[in-house]
C-alpha cells in the first residue's frame, strides 16, 4: 500500500471577514521513497496540504474534509499526542526561512538533540551528538559548527543545518517547504542536489513545495499544479513538461524560459490569485484563461484522464493542442488582460 | 546599555517601527469604533468622563463643605459616623463628611495628573523630536541625559525636592514634570527615528524646508497619537505619585486630595474601625487610574496596531 | 476639515486670554493707600503624626485670624525640628508656633513656667524665652517670687505675675489635656498615678510587682530619644528615661513631697545656704562610689559648660562646696524658694570619673556634642542597650537603696499611636508612654485586660508670639488675636472634651490649685470684639479684606 | 565578556558620580543658608564656626565639590543633625532591611508575574485570561500604600494572623545577623509587607511576559518545535518563556527606579525600619545630610540592580556581545 494516501482534502481557515476555502477535493497518493512536487503560486493552498500532513496548521485553520492515510493510519483522526509522535520521527519538515527556524539562545547541538531524544529517548546525549556529526558530514558542514549559536551561522549553513535536522531520526516523509527560495541560486543548486542524495541514502520519500518549476522538474517524479485551492493538473513531471493539459499549466512554462527562448521578453498570466472567501462557481482559472467559455464560468471542471496517472481538470482538453500553439503566442495573452481591464470597467 | 525594547508600566504596549501616524481626525474616527469593540474602552471612557465631570463641578455636589464639623441633633460631634443617609461614605474623627472630602479631592487629582502629564509630555516630546531628527552628538548626549534620569528614583527625589521646597501642589507638580519626562523623550524618540527617514521628509528635505518646519510641520503630527498616548499614562502616573507624595505627609496641607485623606486616616488610626474613610479615596483613586489606562490602551491599539486583538 | 481646526484654535486662544485677564490686578484701593499690609504671619506646628489635636488646632487659629485679613502660613514641622527652630536657633524665623509645655511633677513649682519662660535674661539660644518678651517690671517680681521664701507672701506675686502676663499676652493657652493612659493589671500591679505625669513616673517603674513570670515592664512609646547626654536633652522623651539611669539628690514623691533620694537629708543653714548629706554605700553602674566629689563635680561641670535647660534652676547656685566626707554645701546667690523642688529634684548626679575628660578624649569642643553612647549613672535602672528608631532597655540596678522589684524596662518605639494601640491590645506592650489620642480613650475602656487612669495636666498646650517683629510686637495687635481662639470647639471637637480651656497669658494649669490665679483677665471667643480692637488702634482692611498696619 | 562587564561597570559608577553631584548641588543651591545643608543650625555659635571651619564650608563651592566627593568615596557622608552621628552608622545597617523586603517582593512579584504571563499567553483569549489582566491590573493601578493599609486593616487587625508593623516583635535575642533575618518572627513581619510590594510589582512583568510571549509564540521557530514533535509544556516554557524573559529583564531593572518608590511608600505604611522610613523622616526633620545619604544609597541600589540585569540579560540572550 503507499507510504501516502490523501483522498478529497478539504481545508479551511476561519478569518474576520468570513469562512477562507484555503484547499477542496485534493486527492493524490505518493509511493514509499518517490518524491512528489506541489507546484503553484503563492495562495494556491500548497503550504497548506503540506503542513496538514503533519496537523501544523494555525490556530484558525480546520481540515473540514477528507482523510489522510499515512502508513495506515488516517492522520485526521489522530489525537494530539498520536500526531505530536509520528511528528519529526516519521515526517519531518525543512521550513522555507531558516533565518530563524532555530531557538536563538540554544546551541544547535542542544535543537538537534532535543529533537533526537523526544523520540528516542533511550539514546544517549553522547550518541545523539555522534549522529548529529554524521549529519553536519553528510549537509557538509564542519563539526565544531554544533557548538556556535543560529546566529553565528550564514543563510546556506542554517538551511543545511535546518536539513541535518530533518533527517537526524531518518522518517519515512521528508516536506521540503520552498527549501531554496531564500538563498541565491549558486547555493540553491548545491543544496538541492544534497537533498535529492540524502533523501536517496535514507530511502524517504519527499513532498516538494515550490513556485519554481524548474526545481521540480530536476528533483520530483510526480508533479501536482494546485490553483486557488484546488488541484489544476496532476501526472508525472515529463507528463506536466512534454505533454501538460491544461492552460494554467501552458502559462506556467511560458514564465520560466528553457535554454531555447533565450533573450525574448517572458510571458506572463495576467491578473491574480482568486479570493477563496465565497468564491464564484465555475473553474477558478477562468478570469485568467485565455480559453474560456461559458461553462468555465458555470460549472466546476472535474479531473478528466488523459492517461493513466495523468488527469487535468479543463473541460476542454481535447482543445489542448490548439490551445498549446495558441498558447505561444504573446497575443493570446493580452486579450486575457484586456478583457479583465474591461470587465473591471463595466463594474 | 542596551535600547530596551518598552518602557515601564506604559510597557505593556509595545512600540514598534511600523508604527503609522496618520492625522488627528482619523485617529479620533477609529478611537470611536475600537470603543464600540472594546467594552473595556467604553467602561475606561465612561469613568473618565465621569470624574472629569465630578471634579468640573465639585463645590456644587459636595453636600458639606469637606472642613465643617459636623454635629448630631444633640450637638455632638458627629464622630466617625459610618455611612448614612446624611453622610454617604461617613464622617471623620472630626465629624467632617469623607463624600465631600472625596468629592472635593477628585479637582487636585485631575489638576495635577493632567497639568503634570501635559508639562512632562511637552518636554519629552520636543527632547524626542530634537534627539530623534538631528541624531549624531545631540541624540547621544540627550539620551545620556535620559539615562541618568533612571537612576534617580522618583519618589525618594521627590521627597529631597519637597522637603527643601516645601510642600506645595507646585512643587510636587514641579517634582513629576522634572523627572517623568524621560519615558516619553526616549518614545518619542524612536518614533520620530522610523518617521524621519522616510521618503516624504526627505523630499521636504530635498525641497530646502528648514529644520524647525520639518520637524513641527511634518514630523510633529505623525507623532502627536503617540504622544497623547504617552500623555494618557502620564496622567496616571501624576495622579499616582501626587497621592503618594500626599500620603507621607509632604501635601500641601492646605488642599484636600485623596493623598491627605488617606494621610489623615492613617494616623488616627481609621484601618482599625473606620473602614468607610479608608476605602472611597483608594477606590476613587484605582477608578480612576483603571479608567485611564484602559482608555488609553483602546486608543494605544489605534497607534500601535501591532497589539490589535489577534 | 482645515476649518474645524481653526475654529478650535481659536477657541484655544480665548479661553486662554479670559484666564489672564481674571487674576490681573484689581483697581488701586482709596482707602490703605500708603499703608502698609500686615505681614504674612508663618505659625509653625506638630506634624500630625506627632499631634493630630495640635496640627488641627494650629489651622483652626489661622483660619479665624485670615478672618481678620491676615495671612497665615501653616508650617508643620518635625518635633525635634520644631523644637530647635523655637527655642535653639539665634534668630527666630518665626511669628507663632504651637508647642506644649509637658507636666513634669517639678513644675508643680510656678519657677518654671513664670521665670524660664518670661524673664528677659532666658532669651539665649536654647533659653525658654523664645517669645522675647522683655519687661523690667516682670523680671523684677519674677526674681522676687524665687526669693520669696514666705509661701503666702510669694503666692500673692505669683497671682501679680500672672495678671501682668494677661494683660502683656506673649503666648495664648488653648488648652490643658487629661493624661489618660492604661496600663495591663494582669501582668503588672500596683501603679503610682502622679499628676502632670500619669502613670509614666519615677516611682512606677520601681514600685510595680510583676504578675506573671515575664518581669521586664514593657513601653509602647511613638516618640524615640534625641539623645542620650543629660547636658543636652531637652524633652520629656528623653528626661522619662534619663532620670531612672541618673539619681537625684532630691525626688517629689506622689504627693509632691520632697522626699531624700541620692541625699539622705539636708539642713536649710540660711536663705542663701543649704547643707545636703549624701547617702552612703551608693555605686555608679560602673561599680565606681558615688562621692560628695562627684555632686560638687556636677554643679561645677553644668555651671562651667552652662546647660540651656537647666539655666533656670542652676543660675542661683554661686558656688558648691565639700564641707565634710559626706555633707556638700550649696551657696546661693541669692534667696531661692524652689531650691529643694526645682534644682535638687532635677540636676542627675553625674560620675565625675567619667565626664571630667570628655572634652578632650572625644576632641569636641563642647560637652553637648558627646552623644554618651552608654551612660552611667547611679540610678534604679541601668542602661543596657538602644537600637536607634527601634527600642532601649533598662537593666534593675538590684544595689541601688530602692531596687525596683521588676528586671527590666523596654521602651519600645511604633510609628504613630495607631501602633501603640495595637499593641496593648495584642498585649505585646504592658503600658503606653504618652496619653492617648482621644479617639482611642472609649475603645481601651473596651478592653477588659487594661486599667484605664486618669491625671490632670500640670503643663499647658499654647500658641506663643514673636514679639521681636510686626505684627505681634504691637500689644493691641495681640489683645485683638486673645479673641480669635474657640476654646469650646478645642475642646469639643479635638479632644473630645478630656481637658479645659486655656486662657490668653495662661501659664499655671487649674489643677496647679495653690499656685493658679483664680481671676485674671479672660478673653471669650469673639472674632467682632476682635475686629472692634483692631479697629480702635488704626488697624485697616482693603477691598478684599486684607488687613493694613496703623500709621506709624 | 569581562570587557562588557567593566563597560557596563564604568557606565555605573559614572551615572553614579553624576547623580550625587546632582544631590550635592540640590542640597547646596537650596534658599536660604548653604552650610545649613551639611552643619545642625541650632547648635551653638561657635560650635557652628569650629564646625564649618572643620568641614571646609567656607571654601569656594567645587572645593567642597571635590571634597564631598572624596568623603563620600570613603563612605562618609557627613553628620546626621539629628541622631549627632556620622550618617552611614545610622542608615549602615538600614540598607539590608530594605533590600530583604525589596528582593522577596521582586521574587514574589517575577516567579508569579512570569509564570502566569507565560500561561495567559497561552491560553490567548479565555475567560481566564480577561479576569487575571483585570486583576493585575487593578493591583498595579492601586496606590501601594492603599493596598497596605487594607491588608493591615483585614489581616492584621480582624484576623491578627500577622503583625501590624516593624520588623521584629520587640526585645528579640538575635545572636547573629543570620538569625536576625531568618527567624519565623522575622519571617511573619516580612510576610505582609513583601506581598502587597510584590502584588504592586506584578503587573509590570506579567503583561510584559504575556505581551512579549505572544510575539514569540508568532515566531517561526516556536512552528518548527511543534514540527519536532516537543511537548506543548516543553515548547511552552523550554523555548517561548525562555525567549520572552529576555525583555521583561531588561525593562524590569528599568522599572525598578520607579518600583522603589512603592517601596518607599510600603515601608512607611509597615513601620519597615528601612531606607525609605529613614528618607522619610530625615525630610520631615530637614535632617540633610541623612537625607541626602539615604537618597544616595537608594540610587546606588538602584544602579546596581540595574547592572546585575544588564550582566542577567546578556547571560540569557547569546546574541547579545557588547562587541
Amino acid at each position: 500500500m503507499p507510504l501516502l494516501e490523501v483522498n478529497n482534502l478539504g481545508i479551511d481557515y476561519i478569518t474576520e471577514k468570513g469562512t477562507l476555502e484555503a484547499v477542496r477535493d485534493v486527492s493524490f497518493t505518493l509511493e514509499k521513497g518517490k518524491n512528489l512536487g506541489l507546484v503553484g503560486e503563492s495562495g494556491c493552498g500548497k503550504t497548506t496540504v503540506a503542513k496538514s500532513l503533519m496537523k501544523l496548521l494555525p490556530s484558525n485553520g480546520v481540515i473540514s474534509e477528507g482523510e489522510i492515510i499515512f502508513k495506515g493510519q488516517d492522520v485526521v483522526e489522530m489525537t494530539k499526542e498520536e500526531v505530536r509522535q509520528i511528528r519529526w520521527n516519521d515526517i519531518s519538515m525543512i521550513a522555507q526561512s531558516a533565518m530563524n527556524a532555530m531557538d536563538p539562545v540554544y546551541k544547535i547541538k542542544d535543537q538537534i538533540i532535543e529533537a533526537i531524544k523526544t523520540h528516542q529517548p533511550q539514546v544517549s546525549k553522547t550518541e545523539a551528538i555522534e549522529r548529529a556529526a554524521k549529519l553536519f558530514e553528510l549537509v557538509g558542514l564542519e563539526r565544531k559548527r554544533l557548538e556556535s549559536y543560529p546566529h553565528q551561522l550564514s543563510g546556506g549553513m542554517k538551511q543545511r543545518t535546518i536539513i541535518a535536522m530533518a533527517l537526524a531520526l531518518s522518517p519515512a516523509l521528508v516536506i521540503a517547504d520552498e527549501p531554496t527560495t531564500a538563498l541565491d541560486v549558486v547555493v540553491q543548486d548545491r543544496i538541492l542536489h544534497q537533498i535529492i542524495k540524502l533523501q536517496q541514502e535514507i530511502n524517504s520519500s519527499m513532498v516538494f513545495i515550490t513556485h519554481d518549476i524548474s526545481v521540480v522538474a530536476e528533483t520530483c517524479d510526480q508533479i501536482i499544479v494546485m490553483y486557488g485551492g484546488r488541484i489544476a493538473e496532476i501526472g508525472s513531471t515529463r507528463d506536466f513538461f512534454k505533454d501538460t493539459h491544461h492552460p494554467y499549466g501552458l502559462g506556467l512554462q511560458n514564465a520560466f524560459p528553457s535554454i531555447k527562448e533565450i533573450g525574448e521578453r517572458l510571458i506572463s498570466i495576467p491578473g491574480s490569485p482568486p479570493n477563496l472567501i465565497n468564491p464564484k462557481p465555475g473553474c477558478r482559472f477562468a478570469p485568467r484563461c485565455p480559453f474560456v467559455e461559458d461553462i468555465c464560468y458555470a460549472e466546476m471542471p472535474d479531473l478528466i484522464e488523459i492517461k493513466p496517472g495523468h488527469y487535468s481538470a479543463c473541460h476542454f482538453t481535447d482543445k489542448i493542442d490548439q490551445f498549446r500553439k495558441e498558447a505561444k503566442l504573446r497575443e493570446t495573452w493580452e486579450r486575457v488582460k484586456e478583457r479583465q481591464i474591461k470587465k473591471q470597467l463595466t463594474r | 546599555m542596551t535600547e530596551p525594547v518598552v518602557e515601564n508600566l506604559e510597557e505593556v504596549k509595545v512600540e514598534r517601527k511600523d508604527v503609522k501616524g496618520g492625522s488627528l481626525a482619523s485617529t479620533f474616527k477609529l478611537f470611536k469604533d475600537v470603543l464600540k469593540r472594546d467594552k473595556m474602552a467604553m467602561f475606561g471612557v465612561v469613568v473618565l468622563i465621569f470624574f472629569i465631570l465630578v471634579a468640573a463641578f465639585a463645590p456644587l455636589i459636595a453636600p458639606y463643605d469637606p472642613y465643617e464639623m459636623n454635629r448630631t441633633e444633640d450637638g455632638a460631634i458627629a464622630r466617625l459616623e459610618p455611612p448614612s443617609a446624611q453622610h454617604w461614605f461617613g464622617t471623620t474623627n472630626l465629624g467632617r463628611d469623607v463624600f465631600s472630602q472625596v468629592v472635593m479631592g477628585s479637582r487636585i487629582a485631575l489638576l495635577v495628573g493632567f497639568l503634570a502629564a501635559f508639562l512632562v509630555t511637552f518636554i519629552g516630546t520636543n527632547v524626542g523630536l530634537i534627539a530623534g531628527y538631528y541624531g549624531g552628538a545631540i541624540d547621544n548626549f540627550l539620551m545620556r541625559v535620559v539615562d541618568i534620569m533612571y537612576a534617580l528614583p522618583f519618589i525618594p527625589f521627590v521627597i529631597i525636592l519637597v522637603a527643601l521646597l516645601d510642600p506645595s501642589i507646585w512643587n510636587i507638580i514641579l517634582a513629576i514634570s522634572l523627572l517623568t519626562w524621560r519615558t516619553v523623550a526616549r518614545i518619542i524618540r524612536s518614533q520620530v527615528l522610523s518617521v524621519a527617514n522616510r521618503p516624504f521628509i526627505k523630499a521636504a528635505k530635498v525641497a530646502g524646508a528648514s529644520d524647525l518646519r520639518i520637524m513641527y510641520k511634518y514630523i510633529a503630527p505623525n507623532i502627536i497619537p503617540i504622544a497623547l498616548l504617552e500623555m494618557a499614562f502620564m496622567v496616571s502616573w501624576a495622579i499616582l505619585a501626587e497621592a503618594s507624595v500626599s500620603f507621607i505627609g509632604f501635601g500641601d496641607p492646605d488642599v484636600i486630595s485623596w493623598g491627605q485623606i488617606l494621610h489623615t486616616s492613617f494616623l488616627t488610626g481609621a484601618i482599625r474601625t473606620a473602614w468607610w474613610w479608608v476605602i472611597p479615596p483608594g477606590v476613587a483613586i484605582v477608578l480612576v487610574l483603571v479608567a485611564i489606562f484602559f482608555t488609553a490602551r483602546a486608543f494605544e491599539e489605534i497607534v500601535n496596531p501591532r497589539l490589535r486583538r489577534r | 476639515m482645515v476649518k474645524k481646526r481653526n475654529i478650535v484654535a481659536v477657541l484655544l486662544v480665548l479661553v486662554l486670554g479670559l484666564i489672564v485677564v481674571g487674576c490681573g490686578e484689581d483697581e488701586a484701593d482709596v482707602s490703605v493707600e500708603g499703608l502698609t499690609q500686615v505681614p504674612e504671619v508663618t505659625m509653625y506646628t506638630t506634624t500630625a503624626e506627632y499631634d493630630p489635636v495640635r496640627y488641627e488646632a494650629a489651622f483652626m487659629v489661622a483660619e479665624n485670624w485670615e478672618e481678620l485679613g491676615v495671612e497665615v502660613n501653616v508650617r508643620p514641622l518635625e518635633f525635634n525640628s520644631l523644637i530647635e527652630r523655637v527655642f535653639d536657633a539665634e534668630e527666630k524665623d518665626f511669628n507663632a508656633f504651637i508647642l506644649g509645655w509637658s507636666g513634669r511633677i517639678e513644675r508643680l513649682d510656678p519657677d518654671m513656667f513664670l521665670y524660664s519662660n518670661f524673664h528677659s535674661s532666658q532669651d539665649m539660644p536654647g533659653g525658654n524665652n523664645a517669645y522675647g518678651y522683655f519687661s523690667e517690671e516682670y523680671d523684677q517680681l519674677a526674681e522676687a517670687q524665687r526669693e520669696e521664701m514666705e509661701i503666702e507672701e510669694r503666692q500673692k506675686i505669683v497671682h501679680e505675675l500672672q495678671d501682668m502676663l494677661a494683660e502683656d499676652i506673649p503666648k495664648i493657652a488653648l488648652y490643658y489635656r487629661d493624661e489618660y493612659q492604661a496600663y495591663n493589671h494582669e501582668r503588672f500591679d500596683n501603679f503610682t498615678v502622679m499628676p502632670g505625669e500619669g502613670i509614666y513616673n519615677e516611682w512606677t517603674p520601681v514600685e510595680i510587682e510583676p504578675l506573671t513570670d515575664d518581669t521586664v515592664l514593657e513601653i509602647a512609646s511613638t516618640q524615640d530619644l534625641d539623645t542620650l547626654n543629660p547636658m543636652t536633652a531637652q524633652t520629656v522623651w528623653e528626661w522619662k528615661l534619663l532620670r531612672l539611669v541618673y539619681d537625684k539628690l532630691v525626688r517629689l514623691s506622689p504627693d509632691v513631697e520632697p522626699t531624700p533620694s541620692a541625699a539622705e537629708d539636708w539642713e536649710i543653714v540660711d536663705d542663701v545656704t543649704v547643707d545636703v548629706t549624701l547617702r552612703d554605700g551608693m555605686d555608679f553602674h560602673d561599680g565606681e562610689a558615688v562621692t560628695v566629689d562627684d555632686v560638687k563635680f556636677t554643679f561645677d561641670y553644668m555651671l562651667e559648660w552652662g546647660v540651656p535647660y537647666f539655666d533656670t534652676f542652676l543660675n542661683p547656685v554661686d558656688s558648691v562646696e565639700v564641707v565634710a566626707d559626706n555633707v556638700v554645701r550649696f551657696n546661693l546667690v541669692e534667696p531661692y524658694a524652689p531650691f529643694i523642688t526645682n534644682t535638687l529634684a532635677q540636676i542627675p548626679i553625674l560620675p565625675e570619673h567619667i565626664w571630667s575628660d570628655v572634652v578632650d578624649g572625644e576632641e569636641i569642643t563642647h560637652p553637648d556634642e558627646w552623644d554618651n553612647p552608654e551612660p552611667i549613672g547611679s540610678g534604679p535602672f541601668k542602661f543596657e542597650y538602644w537600637r536607634r528608631g527601634e527600642e532601649i532597655k533598662l537593666a534593675a540596678n538590684e544595689d541601688h537603696f530602692t531596687p525596683p522589684k521588676i528586671d527590666g524596662l523596654l521602651q519600645v518605639l511604633y510609628g504613630h499611636a495607631e501602633g501603640v494601640l495595637g499593641a496593648l491590645e495584642q498585649g505585646d506592650a504592658d503600658m503606653n508612654a504618652w496619653r492617648f489620642e482621644p479617639l482611642h480613650i472609649e475603645q481601651v475602656r473596651e478592653l477588659d485586660h487594661l486599667t484605664l487612669t486618669e491625671a490632670p495636666d500640670i503643663g499647658y498646650y499654647y500658641t506663643g508670639f514673636n514679639l521681636r517683629e510686626a505684627p505681634f510686637d504691637n500689644h493691641d495687635f495681640r489683645k485683638a488675636m486673645a479673641h480669635t481662639v474657640d476654646y469650646d470647639t478645642i475642646i469639643d471637637a479635638l479632644i473630645h472634651g478630656y481637658g479645659q480651656a486655656g486662657g490668653a497669658g495662661a501659664v499655671l494649669s487649674p489643677a496647679n490649685e495653690f499656685w493658679a490665679n483664680p481671676d485674671m483677665a479672660s478673653y471669650e471667643f469673639d472674632l467682632e470684639r476682635a475686629r472692634e480692637i483692631l479697629e480702635e488702634a488704626g488697624y485697616t482692611w482693603d477691598s478684599t479684606g486684607r488687613l493694613y498696619l496703623p500709621e506709624e | 565578556m569581562i570587557k562588557m562587564v567593566l563597560k557596563r561597570l564604568g557606565q555605573t559608577i559614572l551615572s553614579l558620580v553624576v547623580v550625587a553631584t546632582i544631590i550635592f548641588f540640590m542640597f547646596r543651591l537650596m534658599p536660604g543658608d548653604p552650610t545649613a545643608a551639611v552643619v545642625d543650625p541650632s547648635i551653638s555659635t561657635e560650635a557652628r564656626e569650629a564646625m564649618i571651619q572643620r568641614l571646609g564650608l567656607d571654601q569656594p563651592l567645587y572645593q567642597q565639590y571635590f571634597s564631598f566627593l572624596s568623603d563620600a568615596v570613603r563612605g562618609d557622608l557627613g553628620r546626621s543633625f539629628y541622631y549627632r552621628r556620622p550618617v552611614m552608622e545610622v542608615i549602615g545597617d538600614k540598607v539590608i532591611n530594605t533590600l530583604m523586603l525589596m528582593l522577596s517582593a521582586m521574587l514574589i512579584a517575577y516567579v508569579i508575574g512570569i509564570l502566569v504571563g507565560a500561561y495567559l499567553a497561552w491560553k490567548r483569549g479565555s475567560k481566564k485570561e480577561a479576569t487575571l489582566i483585570s486583576i493585575a491590573l487593578t493591583f498595579r493601578s492601586a496606590p501601594t500604600f492603599w493596598v497596605g493599609m487594607l491588608f493591615i486593616m483585614f489581616f492584621s487587625f480582624r484576623l491578627g494572623w500577622f503583625p501590624h508593623s516593624g520588623m521584629r516583635s520587640s526585645g528579640y535575642e538575635a545572636a547573629n545577623t543570620f538569625e536576625v533575618f531568618f527567624s519565623l518572627d522575622f519571617l511573619r513581619h516580612l510576610f505582609l509587607p513583601a506581598v502587597v510590594a510584590g502584588l504592586y510589582f506584578l503587573a509590570t512583568p506579567l503583561l510584559m511576559m504575556r505581551n512579549t510571549m505572544l510575539e514569540v509564540l508568532g515566531e517561526d521557530f516556536i512552528e518548527m518545535c511543534h514540527a519536532k514533535g516537543l511537548k506543548e509544556k516543553v515548547i511552552l516554557y523550554r523555548h517561548a518563556a525562555r525567549n520572552a524573559l529576555l525583555p521583561v529583564v531588561t525593562t524590569g531593572a528599568l522599572f525598578l527606579g520607579q518600583a522603589i518608590g512603592g517601596q518607599v511608600l510600603i515601608e512607611y505604611v509597615f513601620g519597615w525600619p528601612g531606607l525609605g522610613t529613614e528618607i522619610i523622616q530625615a525630610a520631615q526633620r530637614h535632617d540633610y545630610p541623612l537625607a541626602q545619604a539615604s537618597f544616595l544609597l537608594i540610587a546606588l541600589m538602584v544602579m546596581i540592580m540595574n547592572f546585575l540585569a544588564d550582566l542577567l540579560y546578556s547571560y540569557l540572550d547569546p546574541r547579545i556581545t557588547y562587541k
